[in-house]
Order: structure tokens, then C-alpha cells, then sequence
């Protein structure tokens, strides 16, 4: 009997609320101590196409999905259809009786199938409580949730709770006690088969609850507790969620959050506030920060602090709207017409996403610069089970940097601030527009110090343009190194960055567990770094697998700019989905030396150096074991059903 | 700005940047700086008070002449900064001085929403009806078959009518004047400051150097003032759209259309007390109580 | 006596007509067969500001100013101030009577003046031809010309026929002959200090008369001999002129030329006339750029053959509009989000300009993808002359690539054509859109080999991604390898790219001239190269330095990535003006030890390493030599007159 | 294009695309592309000799379920691929499919350049007064105090009116209609199609999931269409903007307002003759030599 440790799937429709069902089950488990990280998997488009809603719940806190499933929940043919072959051995499927099962696939792969007369049920229940079919067959989710709380041993009263906890006000009504009656039928029918599921969801005694959200709940998170008061975006998946949070939390906070007519104009405003002295940013995903660069190269230049969040999809282009990738690193680093101090963070995890953004607004007011946040889709949308002790947002110091106060101010000789004074470290005094003693203009033209424009002195020139590079020197003080996860002295260590840190940390487990050294390099300060300290790190890597999911290994040519070092393998994946821990684990043990001789570097299995083509095929391979064949499916299922 | 504001009444004088201006002898934009200039002394704006944005060309370097705050940004994309200058510390007078390429080429679509949403700020478009910091190619307002480098055969589109445009589109005030007439400059630029919500100003600027047909000469018989006709309402938006569509031998100066709305920032429920700039950046034990129990 | 080989400068203030003036002369001279380089130096403005016009005259072929002068036509103060020290010994100026000269720093420096009442003259002639003084003092232009043409020895009749062509119709006018009868004059009073002036302009008995091109006219007829029929653009200095010859040249070769609303809708235009199959171009400069930055991976995407040029200017935003440098080189490379295949191009040279330009529309339709040239502010305006055999743009060949011909299409069964069919090489075969056996969409969304949305399927997804990417490789093969001048086996190697192409060959000359065995290894092909290629290139070069206009050494930054090779020394440059050869030269003298003990690498003088600190402050000493002395200077004097 | 074009009737299942359809059950953009499909066979345009252009949302993915050229683009960026398009080769048909936040919001710039323009293709905009494939954000065409996940107080900016800003901008051909009514849709479709210069077509657009306002229950009642009126007429500038300003109980369809002018292209000498796409990429060396000598 495994406790408190295992992956649920809910499959169906867009439409049939799987969402909804996955989270509320999510928020019981949570109430009940334990901890949960869930995401799901869904189409671009409002309605129909499969969807799937994956829940892990662990004992201790989990980070990244799990490619095994304990427990399937399907409300449509698809959901049987595709996961049957995630399940374990041992796993079950509970669904309607009016779903097929091929009884033999089933027995092959010692697979369960608990079936139940949901919808008839439902249909029944909802007739006597005078609610109509429609809405009566959307009692389905409770009664899924009622056979699973009895199947994996979770106290019934958890799910009532959060049952009547969605119906609010409505609590008590005929629809709400219907629904607990629908979950209590399910909870009592499937009893029977609680002895034949092995995985269990035990609440323990000292169980704490947490807060869950997504990764751009938290970032607008960490947003918020930096004293970022201002957000201005236009909608653009997967980063729409950011504003729409914020503005959700608007009242709250005081904050002022806008929608504007473009992307242009959504950094344009950003950068209006910012300069006026309001923390503020932005957030969209790459196409819309396409429409940011020009505007990202004058914050450079009039120095003004912003802060830009880009939640990659892949691409190039419209790509694939709701799905992940990591495309977009080199474009960030380099967006804009010739060279201007920027930084880039790329946050691994909802507790990354809230402290890394939050921290991007003191770099932002700090070295009075744009500052970059890259994340991805997949990990806008998955949610973690968070403690606040992860997330101090209470605590966060908000750090404005060279800011000149109000005595300041009041102290200076009217017309001798210098908005752009030159200084060591590259950073000149700000003073906020407003004061009578600080009047001064900011200009996208190379400038004086005092902000007006110089467009032909080559010595001012090259005086602003390396006071304002200088920052980038300063700032290397400060950027964080990759963190290392797992055992020093590795064979093998895996190179990562932003959303995969924690599937690489599972892979990292996984493997020793396996018995392969192997340890983790994983960035999120991503740029500037300091280079000699950055080698050091690296020299302690002995045999360096790159593991990224876009074609060109953009981390790896980063870090081979800073430091001449190239990995030794590459691990690429571009099919739009996150890794799992256990997907790379495979793809280490497939194809990585793991048992070098002693004293040696892991080696490669079959050639010395794994080629552009190679590569290419060996992704394919590995997507074709698990997704490729699923995909295909997939396509079909959709076609079927329009 | 804990400083009390001094006393002594603002000359023009008062905004003189420390900047040589690098404009053409004879260029209108002297006459728009002067009047600007005015306006502010008239309504007596100390230069810590006003914010300037401006784009990129010829006008747009009106700001880095000036002293008051000011941000010279990206060609075309004033507006979004003086929106979101507003919204940040919405006391200050913002104002944003730019191109006809500026406002209506370029910037066409922030120029179109900024009129749906009436932040309140002042825009002054230096309409010189052609491109002329990049040297003479023509511009959304250069009259139809005008001839550039770009148009040796003349341009083809039809000319983009500011003012009929804006009012359509929703401004709340809408005025026009000439360069060539500094009074009248001044008085509507004060006007269009003084004015609760989104006002344009569409400049009729003379630049000598690329435009010799809508020279002073060209424009001194063709214009006449609206505000000397007690019978013109600026309020009847029938006579105003009627009026702005006139152009050619009798070309209307004056507040084409006023509308009463509320301002963008008066609706914005987060505004209602400070000034975004000035409140808290953090929060209460409470606040945040409440905002994890909504997660939790 | 120095024979067709010298350097003059106009100078005065805009709007007093140098550049005519200088042009003028340079016509005369091209055609009396000898060759030119010509640029000018201009502010952000449009009149006033000291401007001026540099004239390199040679018997072989000049491809670069010289930052030696030998003759200064001074029509203004700031002039004869701004331009002495560049003078050589022996060099003279050429002024008006009520200009003042400083009889001390002239015989110091060995510097002759010679002095005409020029104004007074022109003003005399003029009135007598009816002129009114405005005018009448225009035809100072052509009284300097006189004096010129008599110091140099070059014949009268030369710039008499210049003179007349400048009238057109109009020769034998009033004004006309008035201009000739003052150069006439100024030619008769200089002949008396003919023998004073070293040296001479004597057109060679079997001259040839040659083109006189700047940078973006070579690049338009590049375009126009590729068979370009189509530009859109957006003003925006320094690529405007790519439009504006174009449509000089439109009705000539029956050209569309557009002016759109902004930089976005101009590559959008483009891009909708290259989806239909008429070769299609934009030019802008990287602010321009930067809006078009969302298209181009649109362009990618449909796999849509585009040329961009992106004419350079010091950044970042706007800048130093009329100055030039070489910051965009990263920011093309990666520019829009996600990866897709593009190619880079660097012309360095007006034949360059030309050549490379029209081998962009060949890569542009055989690799079905955006192809960007990549140009800068210097390269653009100067002007060179240059014979047809350097541009034999009537011999151009046009490949069109994968082009079903009309024959492929009626021959195809109607619904079968793939647009987006997997290849090998990547690339797919193209139907033109119109033929009714080849119906298709192409989508900005992931697609089909069928071109429709395909935004889910993993499988799918890779097979798409990995094709397109493929082009890249099959690419490598085309793309050309850096190339060397100078002597092999060098122990220095300069290494640069684009339009410092010259100013580096000047400097290995100068070098070699000096016993400093140098060479160079210049990247006009940039992206994408073979790495195994390049690295073999890149090994024979023993100590590399690395020479560009940019803070942050791109190009070295690419040639890392692509073989780990780092440069060992960095001569770079951002104040915004080009490099000459005998700068280069003289910061490899002062800063790399060029006499290296035999077999070994030349070393730097005082430590191991130029630290980034220092590298800016010798940047700094080194303008401090010839321009920041000037730079201040010109401020004043700008002040003073405005 | 060298295969005579058959000469059956197309019927509009011709341009049936293979592609599945992805909309919801009940969204109006059905209704559109079956119009849009009736139209064309009425005009006998063939899939070949259509080109479609789109940008990024729901209606915007018209194209890929049509069996037609087509290209779909970037959101807000259909007209200037579409002009691009059509300058390259005049004679396809070309018909531009997008959303309101498309067509008016982002794409707001390029919409008021086109007006002015006159490039002869079609706009068809499927107007349902939301961002509905981003989840329901307000959109330019919301009504003024829409509350959506991003105006939950409610949209401050008054609502952009795209029949009236089309003829005030200088378009030539502007229409409504409406996703309820499939008859009227593919007239009016036709006729724009045939419309020899800039022809909008704002389609009122039943969205079910976002928009539970304006929806074909709301629309049924207010709708009216003008070509019943035989007093109305179309050309008539001060007639139009009247009816281009009526919203609320009575919502005008059908042709509002029509002008002539020559198209874009008429105007552009080099295409003079032949379509771009088939003029010869060569020249004679006459044409060199006249090149050679100018810079000589
Ligand atoms: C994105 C971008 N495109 C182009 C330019 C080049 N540019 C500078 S000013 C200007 C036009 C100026 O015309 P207008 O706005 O009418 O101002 P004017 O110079 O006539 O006062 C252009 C196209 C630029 N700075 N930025
Ligand atoms: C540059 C850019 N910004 C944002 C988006 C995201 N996006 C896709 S569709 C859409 C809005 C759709 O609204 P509308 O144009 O009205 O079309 P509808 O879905 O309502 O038919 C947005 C904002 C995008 N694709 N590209
Ligand atoms: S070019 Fe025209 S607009 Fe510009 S400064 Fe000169 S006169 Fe004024
Ligand atoms: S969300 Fe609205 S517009 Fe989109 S497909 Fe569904 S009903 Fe149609
Ligand atoms: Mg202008
Ligand atoms: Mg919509």
C-alpha cells in the first residue's frame, strides 16, 4: 500500500469541468495536510477537444507532474483511450458505465476498471432536486469525486466540505444538496473496490493548509508584495493571467491595472508609470513582446526600471498557443537595436515565480533597467500546494536603490541635478519628476547627463554609453549562480533553466536512486552573470548534459559565450510539452555512459558526440514511446467528434 | 514636492530651456514653443508641475527646449507614455508635443483609443502636413497628389483629417490653430491645458524648408477664427463635424468641439484619494491575511 | 609631388551646399578617370550645425576615408579650426579672405593658407548677371571648385563641363555662365600657388569613367538586378534611401515603392507580396526594425522569403541618428520569438552592397525564409566610384529555388499539393498562389504539411519544427567562409565584419607596410556558417583581435558560439563614427605587442588580458588623439551659432 | 494560371475546407463562413482567385476551415498583408477575415491607413464585442461599462464605432450585418466583394460563450435593414454618418455608405499593365544602359 503519494488523471471534453472538479478535489487534499502540484493539458480552442486535468499528491511537497498515473477519471472514451497506457500496474480507471473498456488491454497491463452508473445517477438525483438535465449531468464531477475520496480512503466529509464551500451563499440549496447526495451515492457505492486500490490519501494528524496557485498567481504575487502597483498588458496566452490576477486583486491592493490597445502600448504605459517613479510592468508572451522591443531599447536608454514578463509558447510565431517551450531565452537577451544593460531572470516553480518577480522590481528601480522574467506555459498554469514560509510576502524588502529622498531633494540647488550623472558603478542618482528643485527630461536620444539630447559629441557618447554598460558590471555583483541540487562530485551533471528545474531535480533523484551519480546546474539568474565565477562553477561539471526544451540549446550557447564551455550531451525537446523527471532519467539512461570508467567522464553510448541530426531523432524516438502515439490519436478522437 | 510652491507669477520666461534650438530659421515650431510657453504662464504652471511627451522629429524636440519634466521618446508612441504618466501621478499637466507622422501615421492606432478613453492631457500636433526631420517624404495629412521622394508620382491616399477624425472618434476637445498667429496659439493651448479630459490642438506649422505650398502666406488669407463667431457652438457635435470637415480657401482656427466625460483617471476606483506615485507600496497584516485565506 | 592620391575636406554649414559642391568635384574627377571615395559628417538636423565632406582621391581604386587630409575648402570658421590638425605637413587650406587663420599654428605645423575674396566675387559676378545675393553667394560652391582644380593641377575644362551638366537645360543661362566665369576667375587667381601645393590630380591618359554609388544605392540595385520589384518602407535614417532610389527608380524598371504607416506594415507588405511570389524587400534602421520584429518570425513561420536591410545607427532606441556603428548584429540573429532558419548578411563595400544584396533575394526564395542585410550609417551614405566589372548587375542570375514551374502545377492533381511537405534539406517545393491545382493556406500557427492549423499534435509539431530548422543545415553548405587578406601565416589577424571590411584591409597594409606581419579575416556571410569550417579558418589565425563597432563585440560573441574560439584582443569603438585603417593601425601598434618572439603569439604590452575597464579607456585615449579635441570644439562652436 | 478556369456554376461547397471545424456549438462564426461561401459562388470566384488574409482569434480562423488561398496571419496585421497581396497581384479577390479586437483594437492603425488608402479588397469583421479566443477580455467594440476579467468595474472607454470612423477615415464601401440573419450576410458579403476599392462589412457576431448581451435574441428585435428603404441613400455623406451613429433600439444593416474613387492599385503606374507577380524579373540592356549612364 502506497500513502499520501500518487498522480490522478481527469480526461473529457473542454466543457465538462474538469478544471473545476480536479481543483476542488485538489483543495480538499490541501485542507486535509497534504500536498498537491497539478496542471492541465488543454487545446486552443473555447469548446470540445480533449483535455486533461493531472493531479499529484505527495506526503511531502511535489513540484513537477509525474508521468505515471495511479488513477484515471474519465468522463469521455478519450480519457480511457488515451491514458490506459500511463496507468500502473495496479492503477484504475473509474468512469461511467456507458464507457467501453477493452477488458483484455485492461488484464494485460493489470489495470482496474471501476465502472458506475454516474449519469444515470446524476440525471436521477437531479430530476428529484427540479434541476434540469444539463445542468443534473454536470453533477458528474461530485460523483467522481465522491468514488475516488472511497477508493483511495479519503474521509467523505473533506469532499463535502469544499462541495459546499463552492456553492457559497447557494449553501443548503436544492442544487447544493443534490450535489452532496450525488457525491455521497458515488463515496458509498465504491466502497467495494477500496480494498483493491492500493493508493491511499491519509490526512495526517499534523497537517497544514496552504495556499495554491499557478505560476502567474504567483508572480503577480511577488509583483504585489514588491510594492508593484501598476500593470498594463493586452491579453496574450499564456501570459493573460498575470493581468487578470492582478486586477482581480485590484481592490485589495490599490493597484491600477490596464488593458491597453497593443503590446505597444502595454510597455509604453509600464514604462510612463515606471518613469514617474509607480513600480510597474507588464506581462504577455513572446509574440506580444515582439511588439515590446522598441520600446524595451528607450527604457534602456532613459534608464527607466520596468519590468516585462514573457511567458513562452512555441513558436516562432503564433506557434502553438497553449502549449510550452523554452524558445525564447536568446531573443530576450538580445531584443532591441545595439547594447543596453537588462536583466533576465528565468524562475523554477510557483515559490520561484513569486520571489524572483519580486526581486526583478528591486533590480528593476536598482540598476534602473528593464528586467526580464521569463517563465513558460506550463508553468503559468500548474499549481502547487505553497506555504507561506516558502513565500515570506509579508516580509519582502522592497529596495529602491539610488533614490533621492524628499530631504534630498529639498537640499539640492535647482537646476544642478543630473538625471544621467556619471558614476563608477553606472548608476546616477534618481530623482522622481515632480520635485521643483529636480526638473529634467529623459530622451530615447543618446543624451548629457542632464537627460538632453546629444546626438553628435562622440566623447559624451561614448562616456553615457559606457556609464550605462557599466551597469552591467555592477550588476554581476549581485546576479545569482546557478544552484547546484544533489551530490557533489557528480558523473554526470544536468544543465538546466527556469520551469524544468524541478523535473530536472526528480530526474537527479531518480537516477541516483538508479545508482548514477548524477547532480544538477540549474539556472534562473540567467543574465549578466560574472563569467570567471560562472567557469568555476562549470569546471566542477564533469560531464555537462544540456536539457532545454527548444532545437538550439540557447542556454548552452549562452553559457558557452560566457564561458567557452559546451555541454557534452543534449537533451532538446520541442514538442511542446514540460519534462518529467522520469522523461529525462529515460533519456540519460538511453543514451549517457552512465558507468564510466573510474576516474573518466561519462562517455556517450554509441558516438562520441551526439550530432544535430542524431539528436533530432533520438527526441523523436523517446516522444514516440510515450506521446507521439497518443497524439496521433488524438487527432483522430477530435476529428471524430466536430 | 514638499516644497510650497513659490509665489511670484511664471513669465514665459520661466520655461526657457539651456538648450541652442537646432530648428531651421524660420521654422513654425519657434512660434508653438513661444505659445506654449505662454500658456503655461497663463495658467501659471511651474515647470515641476508640467510633464512634456514628445516622439521623434522636427516638433518632437519642442520638450528638450523647455525647462519642465519631460520624456522624449519613441516616434509615434507619446500617447501610451502620457497615459501612463497620468495614471502614475495624475496632478501633473501632461502634455505631449509631437508630428503630424508622429500623431496620425505612425501613432494612428494609440491617437484612435486615446480618444475612446479621455485621460486627461493635452496633445499638441506640430503639423507640418509633411515628414521633414527624415527629410521631406510625404505625410498622413499632406494633401492628396503631394509630391516626395516616396511620391514622385504623387501620393495616392487621401488626406487624414484630424479633427474630423478626433471627433468622431470621441475627444472631448477639439481645437485647431496656426503657427503663424501667436496669440491665438497661446490662447488655445491654455484652453486645451485648462481643459478636463483628452484635448488636440492640430497645429497648422509652417516648416520652410519641405513644405512650400501650406507656407504662412499660403495659410494667413485662408484661415479665420471660430471664437469671433458668437454663433458657432462647440457643443453641437452636428456644426462641430460639419465644420471640421471644411478645409481649402476658408480653414477654421478655434475649439472645434468640447464634450463633457468624466476623465479615465477619475473612473479608475484606485485613484479616487492619492496619486498612484504616492501610495503605500506595502500593506497591512490584514490586507494580507485576507488575500491568503482567498488562496487557501 | 604626390600624383592622384590625396584626401579634401569641404566643410561649412548645412544648407551652404558642400556636399553639391564636393560631389561635383568628385563627378569631374571619376570622369576624368580617376577614383573616389567620398562620405560626409552630418548632425541631426536640418540646417545649421557644422557639416562636412570628405573627398579621397587615388589612382587605384579607394575604398575608405582617410583620416589624413591634405586640403581643407573651408566655408566656415569651424573649418579652418575643426580641420587643421588633420592637415599634413605641407597640406594647405583653401578660405575665403574674411575667414581668419591662425598665421602661428599654420607655420608651426607647415600648414599654407591660401586666401580669395571668394564672397566678395561671387557677389560682384553675380550681380552683374542679375543674380540677387543669396543666390550670388551660392556660387562660392563653384569658386572653391576654380581654386582647386588650378592648386591640384587638374584642367579647367573639366569642372566647366560639370558646371554645365549641373544646369541641364539651363546651360548657357545668365546664372550659368556667371557660375563659370567665377570658377574661371578662382582658377586664373589660384594658378599662382599651384606650385606651392604638393599634390596633384592628373587625369591618366586611358582613364575609364566610372559609376558613382553610395552604400544603399548599390544595395537598391542589388535589389532591382535580383529582380526586386516590390519595397515597402518607413523613413528612418540612415536606410531611407533604399526607398527613396528605388522609386528615383520605379518607372525605369516598373517597381512598386510604398510608404507605409509604420516599419510593422511595411514588412507586412512585403511579406504579402513575397507570399505571392514577387521577390519583395523593406529597409529601415533597428528602431525600425524593432517593429518588425513580430513579422519576421511570422515570415519564418509560412516560411515566406523577405529581405530586410537594416541600415545601423547608434543606439540603443534613437540614438545618434546621422552617426553610425555596428550594435544590431545579435539583435537580428535572434530577433522574434522561438527559432527559426534566416540568414545574415554583411556587405561591407558599395560592390558588396550590391553583390550580396542580390544574392539575399536568391537565399530568400531558395530557403524559403527571411534573409537580413545588415548595413550601418557609414556605409550607407559614402560614396565610392565603381566600375561595372566590380557589379556586373546585367549577368545577375535569378534562382528561384524549389519553384513549381506552370508545367509542375497543371500537371498536379488537384488537393494533393503540400505546401509544407517534409524534405530532407528542409526546404518544400513552392506553388505560387493562383494556380487552381495548388489551392493552400499558410498559417502563423504550427501547421500541417498541408499548411492548416495544427496547434496540438506533438508528432506533427517536431516533424514541422525539425524540417524547418533542417534548412539551416542544408544552408551551411551555401553560405560562405570569412574572408583572409594579407599575407598567411600572420602574427596578427584582425578580425571584423560588414562595413569596417576596408578600413581593415587599409590597416593590414599600413601594418605590413610597418614590418607588422598582420592579416585579416573579415565575415560578410554571418549567419549561419559551418562550424567546422569556420573553425578551421579561425585556427590558422595565431592571435586574433577583434575589431567592431559595437561595446559588447558581437561578432566575437557569435564566433564563439559557433567554435569556442574567443579573440584575444577586442579594438572596440561607439562613438558613433566609422573606423579608418590608420586608426586601427595605430591602436594595434600602441596595444598589441606585434613583435612576438619567433613561434610565438603576438602578446598584448602590458598585461594578458584587456580587461573590460581598460579596453573602454583606451577606446577613450585614442579619440582623445583626433576626435574628442574636435568633438568639444564643435559643441562650442554649434552653441555659439545657434 | 495557364488551365482555363472550369466553367460549371461553383456552388458554395466548392469551398468547403478539409479542416474540422473548432468553434462552439451555436457561435454565429458559422453563419459567417457559410455566407462567406455563398457569396463567392454567387460571384463564381473560383478558390483559386480568392485570397484570404486573416489575423489571430476565433473569426480569424475563417480561412483555415475554406477551401480558397489563404493566409493566416498575425493578430491585428491582416490589412497590410492583404494590400501586399493585392499590389503583387491585383487581380485575385482578396478578402480580409478578422475579430473586432483585430480589426479595431491592435489593428486600429493599420484600419484607419487602409480607409484612407482604397486598396481594392474586402474586410469582413466578426464583430462579437469580445476577446473571445483569449477568454473574454473586453474589447474595443464592448460597451461602454462591459465588465470583463479585465474591467471588472467595468470598461471606462467609450466604444469604438466602426461604421462611423470608416466614413469619416475615407473608406468606400461600409456595411452591417448580422450573424442571424444568413440571407442578408451573403448579399452583403457579395456586394462588398464586388465593391471596386476598401469595402468594410462589420458582422454583427453572436458569441455564446462570452458575450450574453449581444446576442441573436438581443440582436433580432433591433436590427433593421436600410436596402428596404428606398429613400436611403447610400451615397449621401451626411445620410450615412446619421445612420452610421444609430445604435441601441434600432441597429441599421446593410449598405451604409458608398463613394467612388479610383482604387489604390488603378493608381500605381507600374501596374499599369500586368499584375506584378507577372511582369519580368529582367531587363533589356537598353534599360541598363539608360541606368549605367544616370550615375555616370
Ligand atoms: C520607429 C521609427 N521609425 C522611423 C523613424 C524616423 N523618423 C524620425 S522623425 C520621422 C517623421 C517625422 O515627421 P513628423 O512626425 O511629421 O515630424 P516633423 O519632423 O515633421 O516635425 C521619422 C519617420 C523613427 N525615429 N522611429
Ligand atoms: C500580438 C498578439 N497579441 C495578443 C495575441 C493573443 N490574442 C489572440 S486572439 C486575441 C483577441 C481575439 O479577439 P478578436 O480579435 O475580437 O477575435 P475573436 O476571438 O473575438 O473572434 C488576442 C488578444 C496574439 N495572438 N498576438
Ligand atoms: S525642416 Fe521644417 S519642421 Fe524641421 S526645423 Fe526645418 S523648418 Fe522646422
Ligand atoms: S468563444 Fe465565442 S467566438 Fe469563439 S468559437 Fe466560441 S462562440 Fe465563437
Ligand atoms: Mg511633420
Ligand atoms: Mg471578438
Amino acid at each position: 500500500m502506497v500513502t499520501n503519494n500518487m498522480t490522478i488523471k481527469i480526461g473529457g471534453e473542454a466543457g465538462q469541468g474538469m478544471d473545476t472538479s480536479g481543483a476542488g478535489f485538489a483543495r480538499a487534499l490541501v485542507r486535509a495536510g497534504l500536498h498537491i502540484f497539478a496542471n492541465s493539458d488543454f487545446m486552443s480552442r473555447i469548446r470540445g477537444g480533449y483535455n486533461f486535468y493531472q493531479l499529484r499528491v505527495g506526503a511531502k511537497p511535489v513540484y513537477a507532474p509525474d508521468d505515471q498515473t495511479h488513477l484515471v477519471l474519465a468522463f469521455s472514451q478519450d480519457a480511457i483511450d488515451l491514458h490506459l497506457d500511463e496507468l500502473v500496474p495496479g492503477g484504475a480507471i473509474i468512469h461511467d458505465t456507458n464507457l467501453q473498456v477493452d477488458a483484455n488491454a485492461l488484464a494485460q497491463r493489470h489495470i482496474q476498471s471501476f465502472a458506475f452508473p454516474f449519469e444515470a445517477k446524476a440525471l436521477e438525483i437531479g430530476r428529484a432536486a427540479g434541476m434540469d438535465p444539463k445542468h443534473a449531468k454536470q453533477m458528474l464531477n461530485t460523483a467522481q469525486l465522491g468514488a475516488t475520496a472511497a477508493i483511495t480512503g479519503f474521509p467523505f466529509e473533506r469532499i463535502a466540505d469544499v462541495i459546499n464551500q463552492n456553492f457559497g451563499k447557494k449553501k443548503g440549496s436544492a442544487v447544493a444538496e443534490a450535489n452532496l447526495a450525488v457525491a455521497r451515492w458515488a463515496f458509498d457505492e465504491a466502497q467495494k473496490y477500496a480494498s483493491q486500490f492500493d493508493w491511499k490519501l491519509i490526512p495526517p494528524a499534523d497537517g497544514v493548509n496552504r495556499m495554491i496557485l499557478n505560476g502567474n498567481q504567483a508572480i503577480g504575487l511577488g509583483a504585489i508584495a514588491a510594492g508593484c502597483k501598476f500593470i498594463s498588458a493586452y491579453p496574450m496566452t499564456p501570459g493573460t493571467t498575470v493581468i487578470e490576477f492582478m486586477t482581480a486583486q485590484a481592490k485589495r491592493f490599490n493597484l491600477v491595472t490596464k488593458q491597453t490597445e497593443d503590446e505597444l502600448a502595454a510597455i509604453l504605459f509600464a514604462i510612463g508609470a515606471g518613469q514617474i517613479g509607480v513600480r510597474a510592468m507588464t506581462a504577455t508572451s513572446g509574440g506580444g513582446f515582439a511588439l515590446m522591443v522598441e520600446a524595451l531599447g528607450m527604457a534602456g536608454m532613459t534608464e527607466t526600471p520596468v519590468v516585462i514578463v514573457d511567458s513562452q509558447r512555441p513558436g516562432p510565431s503564433t506557434g502553438m498557443p497553449t502549449r510550452t517551450g523554452q524558445g525564447d531565452l536568446l531573443f530576450l537577451l538580445h531584443a532591441s537595436q545595439d547594447e543596453f544593460p537588462r536583466v533576465v531572470l528565468a524562475p523554477g516553480g510557483v515559490e520561484s515565480c513569486y520571489a524572483d518577480t519580486a526581486r526583478a522590481f528591486n533590480l528593476a528601480e536598482k540598476y534602473q533597467c528593464p528586467v526580464l522574467v521569463l517563465t513558460e506555459g506550463y508553468q503559468a498554469f500548474a499549481v502547487r500546494s505553497v506555504g507561506v514560509e516558502e513565500m515570506p510576502f509579508e516580509q519582502f524588502e522592497i529596495d529602491r536603490g539610488k533614490m533621492l529622498t524628499e530631504a534630498e531633494l529639498d537640499a539640492l540647488q535647482p537646476g544642478t541635478y543630473k538625471r544621467y550623472a556619471l558614476s563608477a558603478d553606472g548608476v546616477s542618482p534618481r530623482a522622481l519628476p515632480g520635485h521643483p528643485n529636480a526638473v529634467y527630461t529623459s530622451t530615447s536620444d543618446e543624451h548629457t547627463e542632464s537627460g538632453r539630447m546629444e546626438d553628435e559629441d562622440p566623447a559624451n557618447r561614448v562616456a553615457q554609453h559606457a556609464k550605462r554598460m557599466q551597469k552591467i558590471e555592477t550588476l554581476k555583483t549581485e546576479m545569482r549562480m546557478p544552484e547546484w541540487y544533489g551530490p557533489q562530485n557528480a558523473a554526470i551533471t544536468l544543465m538546466g533553466w527556469g520551469a524544468t528545474r524541478y523535473a530536472i531535480r526528480e530526474a537527479v533523484d531518480l537516477l541516483n536512486a538508479q545508482g548514477v551519480r548524477a547532480n544538477a546546474l540549474h539556472f534562473i539568474d540567467i543574465y549578466p552573470l560574472d563569467e570567471n565565477r560562472l567557469a568555476q562553477e562549470l569546471a566542477k561539471a564533469k560531464w555537462l548534459v544540456d536539457i532545454e526544451g527548444n532545437y538550439t540549446a540557447q542556454l548552452a550557447q549562452v553559457i558557452r559565450v560566457y564561458t567557452g564551455r559546451a555541454p557534452d550531451q543534449k537533451f532538446l525537446k520541442y514538442d511542446g510539452r514540460p519534462f518529467t523527471g522520469a522523461e529525462i532519467a529515460r533519456w540519460i539512461a538511453a543514451n549517457v555512459n552512465t558507468k564510466p570508467a573510474k576516474g573518466k567522464s561519462a562517455k556517450v553510448t554509441k558516438s562520441a558526440k551526439v550530432t544535430k541530426g542524431a539528436k533530432v531523432k533520438l527526441v523523436k524516438v523517446k516522444l514516440a514511446k510515450g506521446v507521439k502515439v497518443k497524439a496521433a490519436k488524438a487527432t483522430k478522437v477530435a476529428k471524430a467528434k466536430n | 514636492m514638499t516644497l510650497p510652491i513659490p509665489e511670484f507669477k511664471f513669465t514665459p520666461k520661466l520655461y526657457d530651456g539651456e538648450r541652442q534650438v537646432t530648428w531651421c530659421p524660420g521654422c513654425g515650431d519657434y512660434g508653438i514653443i513661444a505659445a506654449v510657453k505662454q500658456a503655461l504662464a497663463q495658467l501659471q504652471i511651474p515647470p515641476h508641475a508640467a510633464f512634456f511627451v514628445s516622439g521623434i522629429g522636427c516638433g518632437s524636440k519642442l520638450p528638450d527646449y523647455l525647462k519642465a519634466n519631460g520624456y522624449l521618446g519613441l516616434h509615434g508612441r507619446s500617447l501610451p507614455i502620457a497615459q501612463g504618466v497620468k495614471l502614475a501621478s495624475h496632478n501633473l499637466k501632461v502634455i505631449a508635443t509631437v508630428g503630424d507622422g508622429d500623431a496620425y501615421g505612425i501613432g494612428a492606432g494609440h491617437f484612435i483609443h486615446a480618444l475612446r478613453r479621455n485621460s486627461d492631457f493635452t496633445m499638441i500636433v506640430e503639423d507640418n502636413k509633411v515628414y521633414a526631420l527624415t527629410k521631406g517624404q510625404y505625410s498622413p495629412t499632406s494633401t492628396r497628389g503631394w509630391v516626395s521622394s516616396t511620391t514622385p508620382d504623387g501620393a495616392i491616399e487621401i488626406e487624414f483629417n484630424p479633427v474630423v477624425m478626433a471627433i468622431a472618434g470621441g475627444a472631448t476637445f477639439v481645437a485647431r490653430t496656426f503657427s503663424g498667429d501667436p496669440k491665438h496659439m497661446a490662447a488655445t493651448f491654455a484652453k486645451a491645458i485648462a481643459h478636463k479630459g483628452f484635448a488636440l490642438v492640430d497645429v497648422l506649422q509652417a516648416c520652410v524648408i519641405y513644405n512650400h505650398v501650406n507656407t504662412v502666406e499660403w495659410y494667413r488669407p485662408r484661415v479665420y477664427k471660430l471664437d469671433d463667431d458668437a454663433n458657432y457652438n462647440p457643443r453641437d457635435y452636428t456644426a462641430a463635424m460639419q465644420k471640421a470637415h471644411e478645409w481649402g480657401d476658408h480653414i477654421p482656427l478655434g475649439v472645434l468641439y468640447v464634450d463633457e466625460r468624466p476623465t479615465y483617471e477619475e473612473q479608475v476606483k484606485s485613484l479616487a484619494t492619492t496619486p498612484l506615485v504616492k501610495q503605500a507600496l506595502t500593506y497591512r497584516k490584514e490586507t494580507w491575511d485576507e488575500f491568503r485565506a482567498a488562496f487557501m
